[in-house]
């Protein structure tokens, strides 16, 4: 049962994710189910455009995203890390935020997160980096705004 | 509202306490360090009974939790004295603080015949870092004397000393007067003849409100164990456009960003000058006495342990042969009263003093200018805070008038 | 006599902590830091609830008991390390110890192309001090690199590099590979060139009996955390005749004897670098810390880790795709554990594994140098103190089977 | 009573000194007793001959002693302090010793001052410097052995 919906901001698509992590058995089978997204990340960041530019600071492993619009201006976030963790949170957050304008990515919290499961993701510490990354993902949003 | 003593004190367990000859504790030496609620001695048993783990690159829980309580603390200090937490550097106290200005950006920031400001009326801690980087790199140390009949300081010499000065260092309550500088007079005046300043809060912030951003210092150093913290621990508060001037003063640990054989790059922001296993235990234990102090304010605070001083200090005049150095009526001061009997030896004082189960601070209070200014080696001082009562402060002055009767 | 681990787990109430998930705490993380017996717990609370004053000068019943509780602790710590009181300098930990001696003992008595001569093996505490000496006075850094098959120093190197050297700065034990360096040889040889030794000691005193007068080391700097103690405090031991060549490093209140506005004059000895309040909590609890040490044999604490810790090792080998780095079954290991999977990255074995309730640290251990001579970025580490169990082995065992066959 | 009398060092002297304290009503005549003693010093130094050679390291006032022997070889302490519950200390320090030989000197324990029930005294962090002022005491009596 999904208990926020974030002001209706969640596409059917994230709310589809949400439920299917929300039906593992524990813990470690959504962990297996994140690296299975990770594994089909809709749009990884090749490695060759990692960069310091793209870094995401306080993350324990290598992440980094980019940030762009389309020419009818919708979200394109591509993301790309070295931990499946991670790589697997980028590739939902990427379900959840491409194709939104810019400014409704302002507007999403990283809810979504807790609503999956993923305990490891709930605190600025935490060593997924999952809060860091989605913070920069909406500050690249608001210059995007511009 | 006046503050509920009986509340208030039913929370510090130490106020409980019988001193081996049977006495009550009657616990005069807020100065020197203040005790501790209940709550922040249990928040630091709870962190290493719960969660204690070595913070930072936090992958398992505890490390998450130690990390943020550890930062949540930062977040609820920095509030506290009105600044954002990437201006708070934790340090091990005031000292450390004031060190750490003198390592960290006056090495780097002034150069031969340089001036620092002092005034007569520093503790050590804010007088040996400037005399040894005057041997060091020969900066020109001057000292504003007081006026030892108003216990103020000389502004007139004030503003004739900060001329071409670069740092002006001021403690904003002295600890053995407790005289209030006009430290919004001093950061203007410092700030007009070009001068940074750093002001010594060690002994305001446990009964003052302290708005580091609003104040406009450039440097503030305080310490978590006379404002119901834990020893071990303190700050320096740095303006933001300061910080990015300092260079890196310890090193090692967690305020590098890479290492290799050829050299280090390093962290930016407080992180620089933080190094080696955070104070953990003694950051969780300050961010709850802020709390703590949080149900107050600093005002009702301030207001209490004035009243108690001045009260005290009337009734000690009274009695024959006491001088009391510094002016504890004033309504702004701390509430330090630094006293001498005439022909009973301080320390005798301070012995007498302790059989009735009186804790007074006696000494040069690591002040000896001071002591030098006013002539006298030692006093004794009988210092009060949130907890003491009026009743404590009439039991007070009744031993110190049997002493006086016996003894003199 | 083997360790009654029933008793000693009962007297860690961390240990009986379950996580958020329901999971049973299984802490493996002791090379960052240790967990504390209540007995420790208590001595600090017992502390502030009961007897907490400024220390010295202590002319009341409170500073006195504070006083002599902080002195005694420093006899029993310097006692417990095989030296005297007055070779024991406080520090907040062992990070601030090695940058006494950079700042205190290589600032005075060392020069322009001195040499002092590291390790591939050194924690970043013990590297980037000496690199920023480097960049201040140009004294020459060289690193003794290790053999990457045994994961020992290379002792071949080390005889060149240490030719006409003024420092030899070597970590007892490495908190990375377990590995303990040679270090009756490595002062002998260092001596015998001319050079004074810096031993980091973190790593091996929670396992190994240190007698410092012993050894003969120069200096060794040791952390509270890591041994039963709390955060915040740690030591720099130093020899005799080596204090007097060191200077003063931080100043202010209780390292001074006197203070005018001419200038000041300083106390000896341990005195001399020991500013500020004192931490007088920690210390009390890392004295209780060693007394609660002091039940024990150094050598069971040591053969107990050593048997989890090659059990382990040996059943980790059998699972496909892990690589462990260091010897953790040579019977002088510290019984860290460091290790990766070929596929499963560190960050996210780290994640998995505390899914499972073991703490373990991943990163890269604040030794980036070694990470280099290993060629990886990171690893994982478990790491065993006194109160872990066979039993905690086999369940970390069998999860990280079960991690492999699920993630790989 | 006198719980101790120290291998028999105490002179009957410094006995009948010690059960004129335990007669006190409580610790603040003690303190008057410690004054008056202080006030009549068999031996004080003078303030002029008060140095750095002489000075107690560790007590809070000014003290100093020093100490000789007379041509039969009994010592002689003589000290000097600025707070009368030390000047009286060393009175009292001065009964038990004087007159001892050295040896003697060396081989007596501070507890005279415990009998007295000056608590103040009992440790040697304590602002009175006692034990300070005792064990230089025995210092100066070692080097008059030789
Ligand atoms: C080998 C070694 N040296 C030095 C340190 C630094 O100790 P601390 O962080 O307690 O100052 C550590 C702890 O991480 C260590 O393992
Ligand atoms: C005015 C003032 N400054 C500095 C200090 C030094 O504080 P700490 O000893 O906590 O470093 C004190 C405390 O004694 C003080 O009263």
């Amino acid at each position: 049962m999904i208990h926020i919906n974030d002001e209706n901001m969640w596409s059917s698509n994230l709310i589809s994710i949400i439920e299917e992590f929300q039906d593992c058995f524990d813990s470690m089978e959504r962990y297996e189910l994140l690296f299975d997204y990770a594994k089909n990340h809709p749009s990884p960041l090749p490695i060759e455009e990692w960069n310091e530019g793209n870094k995401i600071t306080g993350c324990q492993s290598r992440a980094h995203v980019s940030c762009n619009v389309d020419d009818e201006g919708n979200f394109i976030l591509m993301g790309g890390a070295d931990a499946q963790i991670v790589q697997g949170l980028m590739a939902i957050t990427a379900i959840a935020v491409n194709g939104m304008t810019p400014m409704s990515v302002t507007k999403m919290t990283p809810k979504y997160a807790e609503e999956m499961g993923i305990h490891s993701s709930l605190t600025p510490s935490r060593a997924n980096g999952f809060l860091n990354m989605f913070r920069r993902v909406q500050e690249e949003a608001k210059k995007l705004m511009k | 509202m006046a503050l509920d003593l009986k509340q208030i004190r039913s929370e510090f367990p130490i106020l409980q306490r019988k001193l081996p000859n049977g006495k009550q504790l009657v616990y005069f030496d807020n100065a020197a360090t203040s005790q501790k609620p209940r709550c922040v001695i249990s928040a630091m048993s709870n962190y290493y009974e719960q969660y204690n783990s070595n913070a930072h690159r936090a992958n398992h829980t505890l490390a998450d939790e130690a990390t943020t309580a550890l930062e949540t603390a930062r977040e609820n200090i920095a509030k506290f004295f009105g600044t954002s937490p990437s201006q708070l550097i934790y340090t091990s106290g005031a000292t450390e603080a004031i060190n750490l200005v003198a390592f960290s950006w006056a090495r780097e920031n002034l150069r031969r015949d340089d001036i620092v400001v002092l005034t007569e009326m520093e503790h050590h801690a804010d007088i040996v870092p400037w005399q040894q980087l005057s041997k060091e790199i020969g900066i020109e140390v001057r000292y504003v004397p007081i006026n030892t009949e108003t216990y103020k300081l000389d502004m007139e010499a004030f503003s004739i000393a900060i001329q071409d000065s670069s740092l002006v260092c001021v403690v904003h309550t002295s600890n053995v007067l407790g005289v209030r500088n006009p430290i919004e007079e001093i950061i203007k005046l410092s700030h007009s003849a070009g001068a940074k300043v750093l002001l010594d809060c060690a002994q305001s912030a446990p009964h003052e409100k302290i708005n580091f951003d609003g104040l406009g210092a450039d440097f503030i150093a305080i310490s978590a164990h006379k404002m119901a913290g834990p020893t071990g621990i303190g700050c320096l508060l740095v303006k933001k456009d300061i910080m990015i001037q300092m260079t890196p003063f310890m090193t090692g640990g967690s305020m590098i960003k890479t290492v290799t054989t050829e050299g280090s790059t390093f962290q930016d922001g407080h992180a620089l000058f933080e190094t080696g296993t955070p104070r953990i235990a003694e950051a969780i234990g300050w961010g709850a006495a802020v709390e703590w102090l949080n149900q107050f304010e600093m005002k009702e605070i301030h207001s209490h342990i004035h009243k108690i001083a001045s009260w005290t200090s009337i009734e000690m005049k009274k009695i024959p042969g006491i001088m009391i150095y510094g002016d504890p009526e004033r309504s702004d001061s701390s509430g330090a009263i630094s006293f001498l009997h005439e022909s009973i030896q301080s320390l005798d004082m301070a012995l007498l003093l302790d059989e009735g189960g009186f804790a007074v601070r006696t000494g040069h209070h690591c002040a000896q200018p001071l002591m030098d200014a006013l002539s006298v080696p030692s006093t004794n001082r009988a210092s009060f805070w949130i907890y003491n009562t009026m009743d404590e402060a009439k039991l007070f002055i009744k031993h110190l008038k049997y002493i006086v009767e016996r003894f003199a």
